[in-house]
């Protein structure tokens, strides 16, 4: 029986980062996994939908080409070869991760992975152990009772960034970052699209202004937006289906090809052999703590599998904490509330901390921002004038609450912010922080000028 | 300079400086509100410590 | 005869903002501009030029829409529309200010003005009066004794940027920001273009490493590189020009339609008064203090006309500066080693602080990271693999000295690293930042993690 320091069941990118940073702390490391290197995140997440999504603005030059003084004729997409793109950059990035494991000198245990007592993990019946065993099993696609998935007519993100014929026309049921991603993407490349949205604003979690905004900008793109809806029920028809949507205005039957349901997330804790082990689970995600050590002594969990937001980077951010906290470093546990949350829909939308509703609530009195990108020369220079910048700062002792970004390229731009954030600054620094002309990020600058009554370009 | 606020950077000098945070207290600060900065640090350190 | 508190001599990103500030602070402003306002900034500089780029960019994704998974057919230019859309935006934003003069009380006084003694300034006769006269006219193209601009084969950049024709050959005589922005562009275009830099090195102010990778990208584009060369003599033949160029091998003839001068700048201090006041300059610049007061009491002047690096975004703070310590206000001086600088052309350059051969020279012991943009996920999925980011840091106390990026978008990127090193960051802050997935800024947090032997992706 091999035995190591350190095994990781899964290798999103909570698993695969984890055993790198494991393996380079001098612990002997192996990865569990039943499918393609790399997890949810780089094949079928986060990098196949932006390889799509990097197709869909390119064609939106090609649409908008006269604007720019250029010519073009017949402009088209081929839907197979923007997939095709998608997958072989997913198969890239795969294949890298699979380097990355040899040159960590990472053992990859290709196979079903399950936790035993005892610190063992068993792979189709080969058993190995280890002193640290750090499940990142991920997640998957939700079911709604109301809209099971049949992969033909009602899918999930998987298939959503498969198909092999584009849809006509497509509802998408849920405006979280997943589901407006994909209704930009076809929408761009001509699906007629219809979003279904429960809450009364779209991306939801988002400051209410980024909403609004957003929700224009999709609209004026030709998206249909019912928010206060859901999906009651979806019937198959001889050419697709048709979804009964409840309204606040009753409701109303839409017929489509294909309905996509991005209603969030379901972990992967089913059938890992955590009631072997005794480990402690809390509506189906696992109990952790600060070091993401569950109940049981030797067993921790990371990523999607946990508490938190649902994303990539904290996966990585919590692997790597857990085992630097493993391999005795002094570390730093992470704040959850200076976390970035980008989606790479057009426009983009980027944000850290409060909104300015959560801060209200926090009880804070606020000194709030804001820059349009329409005040921008960047901006007008580059025909990109949609979205703007907001800041929210304490009014007492200048504390940058929260940072809201919406426009062409704010998912590169947020990092100013959270560093800013994490190094305690108050606004005045950011403000006396000499931005370069002519760019995006001056609107960051204008838009604390904006909060301190200062701003130039308004 | 009660309220002091210290920037990574000046924890990492005083740290290998061996300056205690009281004794970082006693530097004036030149910048916003009295912060002190690597360049008021480093002309204390080159003072010979003088506070 | 008019009374003010400010007046400011020129209306560009110096100028203009000036104004504004100070009318914030209660002042009585005005402001004198022979031309339209804006100054270079808006109407001959960083605006129409990336206007131009925009095309530049738009029209290589139409180039390349094939690797996207697109079609087109007959993707062409029409170079008149592209120069025709950058004067409108030039005009557009120009009409900005316009606005924000009005909308801040500012009185804008058209026509040439001088400066005279007792705190006057006269324009085309007529005079004012001020407590506080800034001087910000700004410069203009420089010519070498031997490339004399006569507008026509020999041009500096204002034409370069509103030929009626396109030119089928073109040398750049310097590899500047602007020299390389409009061979990147002519390029594009499809001009057949030749850069010629006096100094080893392209963009000579970068990093090394920056600059040979920018080398690397623009030969890989199409343009001819001669380095260690310079422009001797130009003769005017039938149909274009015929260039002398001496190279370490010896000289040669090169042939072109037109010749772009892109050798720097030369301020605009003759013949305003400076004489008549008595206020001292050196070697072309007017001399001023931390708070930009000249040897006269009552005289100010900011921006290109004075000592410092010619760029909008300093000129701008440092007519902020003048006027927040003119209103009493307490102000910081500008820190001279803290202003990002910005190449717009493809691939984007940014950088700030110090070099790693500066940074060496200055007797650091240094730790240096660096993260090519072929290892980002974001970058492989909008496929912009070209560049990277690159880190220096104080060994001994961890400071970050310096930042140098190359690659799509980094312009927008740079804003991080100059706020992290405003707020007196460590290495350690910035990797512990959590870096949204997946964004190209992530490659900044693994070029730190590269320099602390802690690199993930690599
Ligand atoms: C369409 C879509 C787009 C997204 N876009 C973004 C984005 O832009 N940015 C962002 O930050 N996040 C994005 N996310 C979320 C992101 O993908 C997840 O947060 C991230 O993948 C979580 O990482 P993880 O390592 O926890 O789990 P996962 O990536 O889910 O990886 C878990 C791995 O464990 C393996 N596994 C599970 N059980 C076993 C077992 N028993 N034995 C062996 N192996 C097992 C799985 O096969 C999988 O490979 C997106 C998600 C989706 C669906
Ligand atoms: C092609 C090009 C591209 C550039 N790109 C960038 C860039 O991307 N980013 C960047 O930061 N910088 C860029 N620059 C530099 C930038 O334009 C200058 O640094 C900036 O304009 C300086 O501002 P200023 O206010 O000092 O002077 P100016 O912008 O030169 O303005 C001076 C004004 O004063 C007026 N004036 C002069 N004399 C008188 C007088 N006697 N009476 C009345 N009015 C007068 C002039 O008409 C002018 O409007 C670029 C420059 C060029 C040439």
């Amino acid at each position: 029986m091999s035995k190591y320091d350190v095994i990781v069941l899964g290798s999103g990118p909570g698993g695969y980062v984890t055993a790198i940073r494991a393996s380079q702390l001098g612990l002997k490391t192996a990865v569990v996994e039943k499918e393609s290197l790399g997890g949810v995140c780089l094949n079928w997440g986060c990098i196949p939908t932006k390889a799509l999504l990097k197709s869909a603005q390119v064609f939106e030059y090609l649409k908008h080409a006269e604007d720019y003084g250029l010519k073009v004729e017949n402009a088209d997409k081929d839907f197979t070869a923007v997939v095709k793109r998608s997958r072989g950059v997913a198969e890239g990035m795969s294949k890298g991760v699979q380097f990355l494991m040899k040159k960590n000198k990472i053992d990859v245990i290709e196979g079903y992975g399950k936790i035993k007592p005892g610190k063992k993990v068993d792979v189709d019946g080969k058993e190995y152990s280890a002193d640290h065993i750090i499940i990142a099993t991920g997640a998957r696609s939700r079911e709604l009772p109301s809209l099971p998935q049949d992969g033909e007519t009602v899918i999930g993100y998987r298939k959503a960034m498969t198909l092999e014929k584009q849809p006509k026309k497509m509802i998408v049921v849920g405006s979280g970052a997943i589901g407006v991603e994909f209704a930009s993407f076809y929408n761009s490349m001509g699906t007629e699209v219809t979003i279904v949205e429960y809450m009364p604003n779209v991306v939801p979690v988002e400051d209410e202004d980024v909403s609004k905004q957003f929700e224009r900008s999709m609209k004026k793109a030709g998206i249909t937006v019912m928010t206060n809806s859901s999906v009651e029920k979806v019937e198959k028809t001889e050419n697709g289906v048709k979804a009964t949507v409840k309204t606040k205005k009753g409701e109303e039957v839409l017929e489509a090809d294909i309905v996509l349901s991005a209603v969030g997330i379901k972990t992967n804790i089913e059938n890992i052999g955590l009631e072997d082990v005794g480990i402690v689970v809390d509506s189906d995600k696992i109990i952790v703590n600060d070091w993401y050590q569950t109940n049981i002594p030797g067993y921790y969990a990371i990523g999607d599998v946990t508490k938190g937001p649902a994303l990539a980077h904290v996966a990585s951010a919590e692997g790597i904490t857990c085992v630097e906290k493993i391999a005795g470093m002094h570390v730093e546990a992470i704040d959850y509330s200076n976390i970035p949350g980008c989606t790479y829909a057009t426009p983009e939308i980027a944000s850290v901390g409060m909104t300015e509703k959560q801060a209200k609530e926090a009880g804070y009195e606020l000194k709030v921002g804001k820059f349009p990108f329409s005040a921008s020369g960047k901006a007008s220079a580059a025909g990109t004038k949609d979205g703007f910048v907001k800041v929210i700062f304490d009014a007492k002792y200048g504390e940058w609450l929260g940072c809201h970004m919406i426009g062409a390229g704010v998912t590169d731009m947020i990092a100013e912010a959270v560093l800013g954030r994490k190094l305690e600054t108050t606004g005045h620094e950011v403000l006396k922080t000499i931005h370069p002309h002519p760019t995006m990020s001056e609107a960051v600058m204008e838009a604390v000028a904006d909060a301190y009554g200062e701003v130039i370009h308004l | 300079n009660g309220n002091l606020f210290i920037s990574p950077l000046i924890k990492s000098i005083a740290q290998q400086q061996h300056i205690s945070y009281e004794e970082l207290a006693r530097i004036p600060g030149t910048g916003k509100d009295g912060r002190l900065r690597k360049s008021d640090l480093m002309q204390y350190i080159e003072e010979g410590r003088p506070y």
